[in-house]
């Protein structure tokens, strides 16, 4: 098990360095400016981030007033927005009524563009971190929502019925049983919604009165056509997208470590 | 203890206890007009917020017009041709971004999700991608492969293809082993087990995730038309109201209004399409099929 | 002033076609007043006498442009300066001025407060906050030199990046101080809000300060020299046109912006440029280098060609 | 303790393909009587069981226990299920499952473990507790499903084929924990089986159902000397006859 | 036909938790013979069953099926799984869930369609093909199990509890199918029961398995006349005494 899930880790390092080597060498040959070679990329970013000193963990200046927000933003925005998907998707997943009165609202909030609603946003919310957050939340509320609904819609009939005879509690129902198996689901959407959050902050960072965070640096290095700076942002997003990915798998198989198991009873 | 003795004598819990479990088993769904018109009650609740906001000089009504006045001006729409282009070439990109998506997302997660080298060749690759955000591919892919209506599908495209393409290998580790194992226990190739078991016993998982694409993919649509759209499209009608002096808030709205309702008459049928296909599910879970 | 030798050379008012390496081309404008030249002469037939045929493709912004420029789906746009240098000297692009645009003229651009804001005089702007379409763009560019002639600290305000539509909302709801307002907004914030002008930041220092103009890149501008020649002459003869003829102006505006007739025959229009300047543009090169937003000196001249309307 | 009267159920009432399951079926059990129902397969058994335990809603008929009308779960009545493995919930150990419904007493947290440990000993799984359900043979899952309804100690217990995987000798041991526990406790148990020894064995009575839609067409009252002994009762001439007897009722509403 | 060397599997090697199921299991059964299985609760049958179908992988020894050794699921084998309610596939109907397999096999889908529903009407299900499983009763899936493992013809045959949830006539009718379908076909099957009863009248040789982990403690050749009749052979002093010598050897390794 383990030793296999050290070969799987490596040999995924080893495509991903392969593929690097690739670009490097199309981008060297191709040298469009559109298309800088990852070396520049990773000299750029070293210089815009990663120069700084030792006790500040290498960051610059740059990276702590540009990269830092923009996490804080995304965390808080993810965790307001997962939390909000998670109670309305199990309101809407197990409540008949709570899913009648609420579905038409839902599905159409769902589906506006968010950019075409900026103005509402800013009357709301006002210029800044208070609408940046409403912004995030209001766009990766709905994986999380629909999928949870979805799984709690799902849960297996007897688990319902055995609850039932045993008159576990709403909350012990809630809490012990339905949340538990719509957990696999939930996650789903909020794998998604973590990766979505990166970006909405990123889309966040376009709004009127923003000042700092990696969006901004990319809109600003777009504004003055600054491809190596763009490509800085892109990659900067890519490897944090990773890492949060990573984290949140970690996550999944403490919390999901039942599921996984369970389903590795199968050979593969 | 005296507390919880209490609580456990208490009839008005104990009958909550029971309308929960009632609910979460079904045993007596709402008649379909209860249901409908509940709808309805959301909705027009929703629709009056909007308005008494404006009415009330909550918020300023310049920038949120009351909700009348939104839904009159777009049912004026409606008889704008122009308007009806604009809508017209939006619904090509966004069924066309969603089509492709479908058709490269799913055959992908069935393949990541179920031949494990692979998955772990592409994790990587994928994990990397899928953080970057359209707007900051908008030069690029512009550069590449021009803008018009290629550029708005592929960026649709890029951006519904991740919730398919979760929602099918999360649906696939779903998969009951034990399903799987009386399958290959016959001599079926894996091949036949994926298409045999794993695709249908995850299919209402996958659909929900197409059901999230097609959200995302109205939104990109429009956005994209917003942000970089030319020519055609409710986006582009949308920037060009916003950029009037003082801006058609109402015209805005108004074609914000028509891609909501667009989003929940798609997601309806998709809901309905499901109930049809998954007959089994629906009706297994005690609900009415 | 003409290419080929064995070619008819173009004079001023060429006959159509003649020797134009093509004759359709696309140029990318912006739905805004600044772009009026070119409807202008495709109103007025100066592209046809040309021998041009020219389809505008609007943008919502001009860097959304650039790519298309690159990727031959358009010829030439009309982008604001401070991006295309920027552009230019981050090497994305070689940057090849074909015509001059617009200028601001006084009143075109103003520093604007609300009837009971504390803000009456310049000075009251230090420590403000102020909207910018984009920052690090023209409208910094000049207003610093203007504050300065004005003696106000530049350094004490604060730019934040505010989309057109929602410049009004954040000034009624006090997220920014003073706006940064070009028309029509000017001319409406002050007909219907009573707003009062402080500052007019194309003045002194930035007067007639060059806004945008018209570029392709310099491998095009390579491959089709005298169609070049000629889109530089219609342009000019479009603002000679323009200089004393608001109609002319006013007839086009509805048609690529979001500006009535009725509007359009109020609003304070920018200066159209009728000829080539590279000294008032070496201004801007010479100021953004000054604001550390270039790496290196631009000599404006080197990208731009010799008059040849006249 | 529990009446069933005219009790009828139809799935898919309306439908073309309605199955009418129960018939017009009358019983009654007393309070701390064990009774057993056994019957064809299909004839509806555990729709029966379902229904007395409030999950479905009969389509006629009523259904009563300790006098009053069920409409939703009695209290305090527990229920084990035929398809045990998927009752069992698979993200929690097998101790958790078993101590989970005992939320419901008033049990601290040592309580309940203690009263988890000890039910899952007394069905010989007492090193399974930290066990997940998927790490169990199917038997085993099978008596921890006994071993959660024997650990909430309910009035009522519905056993739904309760030994069919377990070996024959756990098999007499459960049969004979069933017997012990309801003399404890004052337990009324319905405990449905297919195996005609079995329910003549620990059944205070025996009820036999006819063939779909169920109704009663035998109802034997068990007069065997207590307490029952593996041995010596089914020696009896008693329960040979009575076993004898269960098997022609049953016999005469076969399904192949 | 079937040859096990010195079986062993450990589940969850290396972790604390690790169960040892089988240890050092030799086994062999010849082409046609109907081997019975009989064993304490939780020991390792179900375990030796998915070993020879190739759905787990032994942590030791071998399993040859017709000389070659199992590494994948051997050609022609058919699975009646314990969890038999699983293992059906909710989304099909009754009928197609029996004819799934078949297309395996050389068969239109009127072929198919038929060697189905003469499966069903063989297990008494022939009025069943159209609805779901889920609307099916417990002791009617496993029908369904069954049907659809006979109507694939196997060579060899793995029935884990296959009649664990119907009752006492059905079982006997299923039984008597089981040998009348291994006489026509020239099937090997491999049974386990937990009805000692049941192991002697089926079987050719009944084999008892100890508690975990699982070896073989006893290994009875049953030599009854052919055909076997439910009536006599069950009175048949033979039966009596290996039915008798069969539970003693289980009993001296039960679990609670
Ligand atoms: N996936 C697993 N992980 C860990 N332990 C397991 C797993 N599956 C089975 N076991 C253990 O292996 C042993 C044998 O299980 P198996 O299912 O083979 O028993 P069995 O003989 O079929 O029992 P039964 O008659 O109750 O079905 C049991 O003790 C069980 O706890
Ligand atoms: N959800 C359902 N929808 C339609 N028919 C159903 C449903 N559940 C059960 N039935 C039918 O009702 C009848 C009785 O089912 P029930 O489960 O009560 O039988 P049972 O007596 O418990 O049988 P077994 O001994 O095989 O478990 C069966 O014929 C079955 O097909
Ligand atoms: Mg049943
Ligand atoms: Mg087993």
């Amino acid at each position: 098990m383990r030793r296999g899930g050290l070969r799987t880790a490596a040999f995924r390092w080893v495509v991903l360095l392969v593929l690097v080597v690739v670009w490097e060498a199309a981008t060297r040959v191709a040298g469009s400016t559109f298309f800088p070679p990852p070396s520049t990329i990773v000299t750029r970013m070293h210089a815009m981030w990663f120069s700084g000193p030792p006790d500040a963990l290498f960051l610059t200046d740059t990276a702590v007033e540009n990269i830092l927000p923009s996490l804080g933003r995304m965390a808080a925005g993810f965790a307001g927005g997962a939390l909000a998907g998670v109670v309305l998707g199990l309101a809407v997943g197990l409540s008949a009524r709570a899913y009648d009165y609420l579905d038409g609202v839902l599905q159409f909030l769902r589906a506006i563009p968010p950019p075409a609603l900026v103005t509402v946003f800013l009357v709301l919310f006002g210029f800044g971190l208070r609408m940046q957050l409403a912004f995030i939340m209001f766009s990766i509320v709905w994986p999380v929502l629909l999928n949870t609904a979805d799984g709690a819609r799902s849960v297996e009939p007897l688990h319902l019925q055995t609850s039932q005879a045993f008159r576990l509690s709403r909350a012990e129902l809630l809490l012990r049983v339905v949340v538990p198996s719509t957990l696999p689901k939930m996650f789903a959407g909020l794998r998604l919604a973590l990766s979505l959050s990166l970006i909405v902050m990123v889309f966040s960072e376009l709004l009127p009165g923003t000042t700092n965070g990696i969006g901004f640096q990319i809109t600003d290095a777009y504004s003055t056509f600054d491809l190596p700076g763009i490509w800085a942002g892109i990659v900067l997003l890519g490897v944090l997208g990773y890492l949060l990915n990573e984290l949140f798998l970690v996550a999944e198989r403490r919390v999901l470590g039942w599921h996984h198991a369970a389903q590795q009873l199968a050979v593969p | 203890m005296a507390v919880q003795g209490d609580r456990r004598e208490d009839p008005h819990v104990a009958h909550h206890v029971r309308v929960s479990a009632q609910t979460l088993s079904r045993a007596r769904p709402a008649s379909t007009t209860t249901r409908w018109s509940r709808r309805a009650a959301g909705a027009l609740a929703f629709a009056a917020l909007i308005e008494l906001a404006g009415r009330t000089g909550l918020i300023d009504a310049e920038f949120l017009p009351p909700a009348t006045e939104i839904v009159g001006r777009a049912v004026t729409l409606l008889a704008d041709p122009a308007f009806l282009g604009h809508a017209l070439t939006s619904l090509l990109a966004w069924a066309m971004g969603l089509g492709i998506a479908a058709a490269i997302a799913v055959p992908l997660g069935l393949l990541l999700g179920s031949v494990p080298i692979i998955d772990a060749a592409m994790r990587s690759v994928v994990e990397f991608l899928r953080p970057i955000p359209s707007v900051a591919l908008i030069p690029l892919v512009a550069l590449v492969i021009g803008t018009g209506l290629q550029l708005r599908v592929t960026l649709v495209v890029y951006a519904s293809l991740w919730p398919i393409l979760y929602n099918t290998m999360y649906g696939l580790r779903g998969v009951d082993p034990l399903a799987k194992e009386s399958l290959r226990s016959y001599g079926f190739g894996p091949l036949a087990v994926l298409l045999r078991v794993s695709l249908p016993s995850s299919a209402p998982f996958i659909t929900t995730g197409i059901r999230l694409a097609a959200g995302v993919a109205l939104i990109l649509t429009v956005s994209t038309e917003i942000v970089a759209g030319r020519g055609e499209g409710i986006g582009v009608f949308i920037f060009f109201a916003g950029i009037a002096v003082p801006a058609r808030m109402a015209d805005i709205l108004a074609g914000v209004f028509w891609v909501g309702l667009f989003g929940v008459v798609v997601n309806a049928l998709l809901v309905a399409a499901e109930r049809r296909a998954f007959r089994w599910h629906h009706a297994q879970l005690g609900e009415r099929p | 002033s003409t290419g080929g030798s064995t070619t008819a050379s173009a004079p001023s008012s060429a006959p159509a076609n003649g020797g134009l390496e093509k004759t359709e081309i696309k140029v990318a404008t912006l739905p805004a007043i600044d772009s009026a030249a070119l409807y202008v002469a495709i109103d007025q037939g100066l592209f046809e006498k040309e021998g041009l045929e020219v389809t505008p493709q609007i943008v919502q912004a001009s860097p959304e442009a650039i790519p298309m420029m690159l990727n031959g789906e358009i010829d030439a746009m009309f982008g604001n300066y401070v991006s295309m240098f920027a552009a230019h000297d981050k090497g994305s692009l070689k940057l090849r001025i074909l015509a001059e645009g617009s200028r601001a003229s006084p009143d075109s651009l103003s520093i604007m407060a609300l009837p009971d804001s504390p803000i009456k005089a310049p000075k009251d702007l230090e420590g403000k906050t102020i909207n910018v379409n984009v920052l690090h763009n023209f409208q910094e560019l000049a207003l610093t030199q203007v504050l300065k002639a004005n003696n106000v600290d530049p350094a004490t305000i604060k730019y934040v990046q505010v989309t057109f539509q929602n410049i009004m909302p954040s000034w009624k709801g006090g997220q920014i101080d003073a706006a940064y307002l070009g028309e029509p907004m000017v001319t409406a914030a002050t007909a219907s809000m009573g707003a009062r002008k402080i500052l007019d930041p194309a003045s002194g220092p930035a007067a007639e300060f060059p806004i945008s103009g018209y570029v392709s890149t310099q491998e095009w501008y390579d491959k089709n020299p005298k169609v070049a020649a000629a889109f530089q002459r219609a342009i000019h003869n479009a603002g000679k046109l323009m200089e004393n003829n608001r109609e002319v102006v006013a007839k086009v505006l509805p048609t690529f912006t979001q500006i009535n007739a009725a509007t359009a025959a109020t609003v304070t229009f920018p200066y159209f440029s009728s000829n080539d300047n590279p000294v008032r543009l070496q201004r801007v090169a010479d100021w953004m280098l000054e604001a550390k937003w270039l790496s290196k000196a631009i000599d404006v001249k080197t990208l731009m060609s010799p008059t040849t309307s006249g | 303790m529990l009446e069933i009267d005219n009790l009828s159920h139809v799935y898919g009432g309306g439908s073309p393909n309605a199955h009418h399951a129960i018939d017009g079926l009358n019983l009654s059990v007393a309070a701390g009587e064990l009774l057993c129902i056994v019957g064809p397969s299909g004839c509806g058994k555990s729709t029966l069981l379902r229904s007395i335990a409030g999950l479905i809603t009969p389509t006629g008929g009523e259904i009563r226990v300790e006098g009053t009308v069920v409409r939703q779960t009695p209290d305090n009545l527990a229920v084990v299920f035929q398809d045990y493995s998927r009752s069992l919930f698979p993200w929690m150990s097998v101790a958790d499952n078993v101590a989970l419904p005992l939320r419901r007493k008033n049990m601290d947290k040592r309580q309940r473990r203690e009263a988890a440990h000890e039910a899952l000993e007394s069905v010989g799984l007492q090193d399974a507790g930290r066990k997940y359900p998927f790490q169990l043979s199917g038997g085993m899952q099978q008596r921890v499903a006994i071993a959660r309804a024997l650990a909430y100690r309910p009035t009522l217990m519905l056993m739904d084929e309760p030994f069919g995987s377990v070996d024959a000798q756990t098999r007499e041991d459960l049969e004979d924990l069933v017997l012990k526990v309801r003399g404890h406790h004052q337990m009324t148990i319905v405990l449905i089986t297919h195996d005609i020894d079995e329910s003549v064995y620990v059944g205070d009575r025996v009820v036999v159902l006819s063939k779909a839609p169920a109704h009663v067409v035998g109802d034997l009252k068990v007069e065997l000397p207590a307490p029952r002994d593996q041995i010596s009762t089914r020696e009896h001439p008693d329960f040979v006859h009575l076993r004898a007897e269960v098997g022609r009722l049953v016999r005469g509403h076969a399904t192949v």
